[in-house]
């Protein structure tokens, strides 16, 4: 097989429609195609005119799985460029909300649609149904604990109602909050197990040396909520305004999405991988032992251990949810006092799978002028080309479905949000 | 009669069982079921008939009162409930509450001539009538049967009106909307037959059943041949729930069509059935 | 239908959210998988469209490039029963509102190079370009609809998604009127029930992401909102959203450019 | 008489008495009737405004029972939105019929109003006096304790007099209390358990002076009404349904049915089946339904009532005219509720002027 295409024309278990391509030529990879084919949905154009009220809400239809990303980029955005600093408890409520949020989505990614791929199954459903019912039916009760934060907070799992420019429209009730708290004490076990569950997986031996982005917050939490900062481990420290500074987006033919670049060059990554190895010492002691105790270790650089990161990022967000539950008071009113103003904001927020970068500028009546929002996936886009020459560079003497299997494999580490980033995914592998 | 019992539960239906089932056209069947403790019923009430998981609808009986130990249902397959019911085989149980309504004052009309008017699915709800004529023919003067149905393929009950029309002691006219070539019978709408029908007005009670239109011409044909209003008695439909007078969906004006109803004299509804959307 | 029918999940023009409805359906998703062959779901399994007949098919999403326009046709071919999931499939989705703008303009608003892309001038709910049997609202769908239609479905009855306003819900789950008790502009008198009244429960208006109701009477909303201050722009924004492309709210949202 | 004390003895009383007590509750901006635990739960201090599509709550007085009508009334706890009726086990052939268990709550009702009584009266002979009878309605009712609240102040919306059920509440209740100024209450018992409660309470004897204040009171929340005229109205409804005020009417209604659902007589209801993925048990489940639906009316081929006008006019028609002709009283107690919680504002007493106007 020296001349051959390696292809996948419907990548599965991804949220949103996309395709691969790698092209062998002489038993040498030359060319790797990651194309997104989801339609494009132009949010960004139609949001110019639409008052800033209404960004939260829209942006969430951006994505069905990664909603409250969206809201919370927004809602920082939108507030920073009306000038208005919200209050320490309605930042409390969003990082619950976001919790959930990385529960949910975390578990949907690494025992749904992630786990599948080390244990050879084409679906959890197939895994549950050949030994692992267990396992899918841990996960499920883990993931819906993640839901009810979302249901509770947010009012619903997808596309939630209650977040609002300024605040929430509505302090849930302490009462039911308290009630959460104990599901989110019973996740804990599960918490735990699910750790366990993915660190026993068989992973592919293989490493590379990534440019890693994340967020920093100004509080020295763990990235998640309030992205002030943005940090890598080459050095790079700057305000997450000066995001334009130095990133960048191409319009490359084979997508409908834009894909990030590092303006002084390179794909980089963003994600539980960064994170992880960005802002290890902020993790909780439970957390870091769970890490300790999969052999993760300080630095993770083999990206298909992402699985465990993510269960360990899971595990640390159910204690974040249970401590932010405890210190809830109600409070009221819900939201600050908005007077619209002209301005412009950014937020940067993590999503389970990545930095969101939203920018806006607002007319003086408070309606939108101009619209930027750079998803994980657009900028993950680069990088995963990259990964599937080099990771599979020394496996090309296996059979054409061992390698397709592992370039959608390594693919899925990305847990790629695909409808995210039309603004993604088909396998072809071209041998000519 | 069915006495309710104010300590039971009316909403809660009895196990009924079927017993028999025959294919009467293509999406219509007729079933015999038994059910424990069956009180009997007067012709033109109806049962509520609940398929379980799927839903509960009113089907009037159309056997013989005369015979209590089977209930006999038509139904004909419009929908999601009646077609789990038409689907039903032998040996099959169902929910049954019942009987409900008030029922066509039969007895009421011995001594007279009677006319019975149907159309279509309504031959069902009036066969327990035909019966009780039959069975009790010299009670009754003169009796009419005018039956319309949209094709030959879609008479009800084709064998029986065959029987009742070789009868010489009553007369049995069908009629049908669009008839292929090898039709010799009638063509047109029912209500047409009821000029050539042989009965006395001013001493005839009417039975009519149908779609709501042709309860209208029928009614109306019937007062210009000179029967009182009072004695044309119909039978009417509308959304029912509960079928015994608290869910109000079947409000017609003043009434409520389940308990009031379903049976009426034409006096009581042809100022309701005049107002559009009523 | 004998044995298990066949289940196929397609994905239009979309945010995945209403596919995603059936994953997160925690509890029931395992009872789904055993009472239905889950045979065609790119998003949970790797299995492929082989090709074959599906009895029935959700379709998520609305049409919005020429490929999808000849996609749907080959799908319906192949389904017995298709089933649109969700406000995209059903009204053509937020994305509709481009419909009306220039496409032109809009490409070059968000890409650097539009000649790379191939897209309609519209985007267009399924119905509009084959049969649909069942519609199920919202944006997303609600999982209790989406579980209850799986149900009915199974048990061959009709599923219980009245058209009825989103007040009559709002009613039950006891909610004080938000629109009565605090003047705020809420949608629910014209919008199909179905979410539970989940908006004034948060003491919002609802924004009508299940679409228009049975007999909308918009223009009457329209006026009381404008009563209690709304200006034009409001309310046209109001309408112009999740289901923009539905006719009681695109004409609505019309009669307030 | 008795005072706030006396109150919170009543209601520490009814709860040892084994019941759940329910009264009014400020929530979200109205009042509303909730579980109470003491006369600190109840809405002092407040009053309401009420028009057309308007409700407000605004800090006004001292009063407990400053607050008039809230939206919903004691319908959702007698009558309730959902119930199961019954469920079944087993499947095909095995299939056994589960009846629900009566609801035999023991409850309390604090502050129902005069209207409130007449809606329950209205409700029990539409659910419990005719042939057949709600089992689980009866039962709620067979295990009620009311405490009713005589009306001082009316809201702008109430035509309670017109109706002949208030502003004094004059049956349907165990015990009746009359705010006067300083959270005091004038107190009758109407019933045997009424009195026996009352007795145990700690009170005064009520002076001519307060008397002559309660009844002071009441008279003023009479001359704050506004009327309806019903004399002949019944017939004069019946007989015009093409009046052209109909139409009009249907252009403003939103037919979204709030009217209904606040309506505490309103007692329609649709019945569906549940069914579940893991098993063949079934449950028979009913909730409210309103006659503003188009579903309401569907027979086999569509609609009886497509048209928003003619689903406006079965409301109003029955409500004042053939209710009457069913239960030989009008299905309008006056209490307001569809006037103000009507998003539109759309005013029933108006609508009935407007077709005794004639015209068209
Ligand atoms: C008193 C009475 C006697 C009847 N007798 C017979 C009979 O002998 N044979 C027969 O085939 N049909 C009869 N019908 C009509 C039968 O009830 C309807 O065809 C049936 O309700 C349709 O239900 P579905 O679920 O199959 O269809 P759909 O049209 O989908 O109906 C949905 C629901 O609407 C209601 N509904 C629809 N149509 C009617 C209707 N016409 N009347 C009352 N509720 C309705 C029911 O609740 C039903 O479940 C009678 C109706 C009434 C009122
Ligand atoms: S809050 Fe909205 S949905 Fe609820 S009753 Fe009022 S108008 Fe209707
Ligand atoms: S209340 Fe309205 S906007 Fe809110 S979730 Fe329901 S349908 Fe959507
Ligand atoms: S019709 Fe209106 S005023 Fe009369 S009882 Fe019902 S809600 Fe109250």
């Amino acid at each position: 097989m020296t001349d051959t295409t390696i292809k996948v024309d419907m990548l599965a278990r991804v949220e949103g429609e996309g395709a691969f391509k790698v092209v062998v030529r002489e038993g040498k990879i030359v060319g790797t195609e990651f194309r997104i084919f989801e339609p494009p949905r132009f949010f960004e154009a139609f949001l110019r005119g639409r008052d800033h009220s209404e960004a939260p809400d829209i942006t969430a239809r951006i994505c069905g799985i990664c909603p409250v990303a969206y809201q919370m980029s927004s809602v920082q955005a939108m507030e920073m460029a009306l000038g208005v600093e919200v209050s320490q408890p309605i930042k409390n409520l969003r990082r619950l909300l976001y919790c959930g949020e990385w529960i949910e989505s975390h578990i949907l990614h690494a025992a749904m649609l992630h786990a599948p791929d080390f244990l050879g199954y084409a679906s959890a459903i197939d895994m549950a149904n050949d030994g692992h019912a267990d396992a899918v039916k841990l996960a499920l009760d883990y993931k819906k604990i993640g839901n009810s934060i979302v249901t509770l907070v947010g009012g619903r799992e997808i596309h939630p109602i209650n977040v609002k420019v300024g605040g929430w429209w509505k302090a849930p009730k302490k009462r039911d909050m308290m009630k959460l708290r104990e599901d989110l004490l019973r996740a804990l076990d599960m918490a735990d197990a699910f750790v366990d569950f993915t660190a026993a997986l068989p992973f592919p031996d293989k490493e590379r040396d990534y440019t890693m982005v994340c967020i920093e917050e100004p509080n020295g939490r763990y990235p998640m909520y309030e992205g002030t900062r943005l940090i890598s481990n080459r050095g790079m420290d700057i305000p997450a305004t000066a995001f334009n500074d130095h990133f960048d987006e191409h319009h490359v033919k084979q997508s409908n999405a834009l894909q990030g670049r590092m303006k002084a060059g390179g794909a980089y990554l963003t994600g539980p991988l960064p994170r992880y190895n960005l802002a290890y010492d902020k993790l909780s002691e439970r957390a870091k032992a769970a890490a300790e105790r999969s052999g993760l270790g300080r630095e993770v650089k083999n990206p298909y251990r992402s699985i465990v990161v993510r269960a360990v990022e899971s595990l640390f967000a159910v204690e974040e949810a249970i401590r932010l539950i405890e210190d809830y008071e109600e409070f009221d009113p819900a939201a600050m006092e908005i007077t619209p103003r002209a301005g412009t904001g950014m937020g940067a927020s993590e999503a389970p799978r990545g930095m969101l970068f939203h920018q806006y500028t607002l007319e003086e009546d408070g309606s939108i002028a101009k619209a930027q929002i750079v998803p994980p996936t657009a900028q993950n886009q680069p990088s995963i080309e990259e990964d599937l020459a080099e990771l599979i560079a020394d496996e090309l003497d296996r059979p054409h479905d061992e390698i397709q299997w592992l370039c959608e494999q390594t693919i899925r580490n990305y847990d790629p949000c695909i409808s995210c980033a039309t603004h993604f995914l088909d396998l072809t592998i071209d041998r000519g | 009669m069915h006495a309710p019992d104010p300590h039971t539960d009316p909403m809660l239906p009895v196990i009924a069982r079927i017993t028999r089932r025959t294919r009467e056209l293509s999406d219509v069947v007729t079933f015999e079921m038994e059910v424990e403790g069956w009180p009997g019923f007067e012709p033109g009430q109806f049962n509520m008939l609940a398929v379980f998981g799927v839903g509960e609808i009113p089907i009037s009986i159309s056997g013989p009162v005369s015979d209590s130990s089977k209930i006999i249902h038509t139904i004909r397959d419009v929908g999601p409930v009646s077609r789990a019911l038409a689907a039903l085989e032998p040996g099959a149980v169902l929910g049954l509450r019942g009987p409900y309504g008030a029922p066509w004052p039969v007895k009421a009309a011995r001594g007279r001539d009677v006319v019975v008017v149907a159309g279509g699915l309504g031959l069902a709800p009036v066969r327990p009538i035909l019966y009780e004529l039959m069975e009790n023919r010299d009670a009754y003067g003169k009796i009419t049967l005018l039956y319309g149905a949209r094709s030959p393929s879609e008479i009800l009950f084709r064998e029986e009106l065959g029987a009742w029309r070789s009868r010489l002691d009553m007369g049995v006219e069908v009629t049908v909307d669009r008839a292929p070539e090898d039709w010799h019978g009638h063509v047109g709408v029912v209500t047409a037959l009821l000029r050539a029908a042989d009965f006395a007005p001013a001493n005839t009670t009417a039975f009519v059943c149908g779609p709501e239109i042709m309860i209208r011409f029928a009614a109306n044909g019937l007062t210009d041949l000179g029967v009182a209003a009072t004695d044309i008695h119909l039978s009417m439909e509308r959304n029912m729930q509960c079928g015994i007078g608290l869910c109000g969906h079947c409000q017609l004006g003043p009434y409520f069509l389940c308990k009031d109803g379903p049976v009426f004299d034409w006096a009581t509804m042809k100022p309701l059935m005049r107002i559009k959307e009523l | 239908m004998t044995g298990r029918p066949r289940l196929a999940v397609w994905k239009f023009s979309s945010c995945d959210g209403c596919q995603l409805s059936l994953l997160d359906c925690e509890d029931e998703v395992l009872a789904v998988a055993g009472a239905i062959e889950i045979a065609y779901f790119p998003e949970a399994t790797r299995r492929e469209d082989d090709g074959g007949h599906y009895d029935i098919s959700f379709v998520e999403g609305s049409v919005t490039t020429p490929h999808e326009a000849e996609a749907i046709k080959d799908i319906r071919a192949r389904s017995t029963t298709v089933i649109t999931l969700g406000a995209c499939a059903t009204s053509g989705g937020i994305q509709a509102l481009k419909n009306g703008a220039s496409t032109k303009d809009f490409i070059d608003a968000v890409y650097a190079h539009p000649e790379f892309i191939d897209t309609l001038d519209t985007a267009t709910p399924i119905s509009d370009h084959v049969k649909v049997d069942f519609e199920l609202r919202g944006c997303p769908i609600s999982k209790t609809h989406l579980i209850e239609l799986i149900a009915a479905t199974l048990a061959g009855r009709a599923p219980q998604t009245p058209a009825h306003a989103t007040c009559i819900e709002c009613k039950m789950a006891g909610h004080v009127c938000v629109m009565v008790a605090e003047g705020k502009p809420c949608l629910g008198p014209v919008t199909h029930a179905g979410c539970g009244a989940l908006c004034p429960g948060y003491a919002r208006g609802c924004y009508g992401c299940f679409g228009p109701k049975e007999t909308p009477n918009t223009a009457a909303l329209s006026a009381r909102l404008a009563e209690n201050g709304a200006d034009r722009r409001q309310i046209r924004r109001l309408y112009s959203t999740y289901n923009t492309n539905a006719p009681a709210f695109r004409e609505e949202a019309k009669a307030h450019d | 008489m008795i005072d706030a004390q006396g109150l919170d003895a009543l209601i520490a009383a009814l709860a040892s008495d084994g019941r759940e007590v329910f009264g009014p509750v400020r929530r979200e901006g109205a009042v509303v009737y909730e579980e109470i635990s003491s006369s600190d739960d109840l809405p002092k201090g407040w009053a309401d405004e009420q028009s057309g599509g308007h409700y407000r709550l605004r800090q006004e007085g001292d009063a407990f029972f400053g607050a008039t009508l809230g939206p919903q009334g004691w319908k959702r706890l007698l009558h309730p939105p959902k119930q199961v009726l019954w469920r079944t086990e087993g499947a095909g052939e095995e299939t056994k019929i589960i009846p629900e268990p009566l609801d035999t709550t023991r409850r309390a009702f604090i502050g129902a109003r005069a209207c409130d009584l007449a809606a329950i009266a209205a409700q029990d002979k539409v659910l419990t006096e005719g042939p057949y009878r709600d089992p689980q309605y009866a039962a709620r009712r067979a295990n009620l304790f009311i405490v009713a609240v005589n009306c001082t102040r009316s809201a702008e919306t109430c035509f309670c007099t017109s109706m002949n059920t208030g502003p004094k509440a004059t049956k349907g209740y165990d015990i009746a209390l009359t705010e006067l100024e300083g959270g005091r209450f004038l107190a009758e018992a109407a019933s045997e358990a009424g009195a026996a409660q009352l007795a145990a309470l700690p009170s005064r004897p009520a002076t001519a002076d307060d008397e002559g204040a309660a009844a002071a009171g009441i008279d003023r929340a009479r001359d704050q009404q506004r009327r309806i005229d019903t004399d002949g109205l019944p017939a004069l409804l019946k007989d015009r349904p093409d009046h052209p005020r109909w139409s009009e009417v249907a252009q403003r209604c939103l037919n979204c049915a709030n009217c209904t659902m606040v309506c505490p007589t309103c007692f329609c209801t649709t019945v569906d089946e549940v069914t579940s993925l893991e098993g063949p048990e079934t449950e028979r489940v009913n909730r409210w339904a309103s006659c503003f639906t188009v579903d309401f009316s569907h027979v086999h081929g569509g609609a009886v009532r497509p048209g928003a006008k003619s689903r406006y006019r079965q409301w109003m028609t029955h409500k004042l005219a053939t209710w009457v002709d069913q239960f030989g009283e009008m299905g309008c107690v006056g209490c307001g509720r569809c006037i103000s919680w009507c998003p539109v504002g759309i005013d029933i007493t108006e609508e009935a002027a407007a077709i005794r106007k004639g015209g068209g």
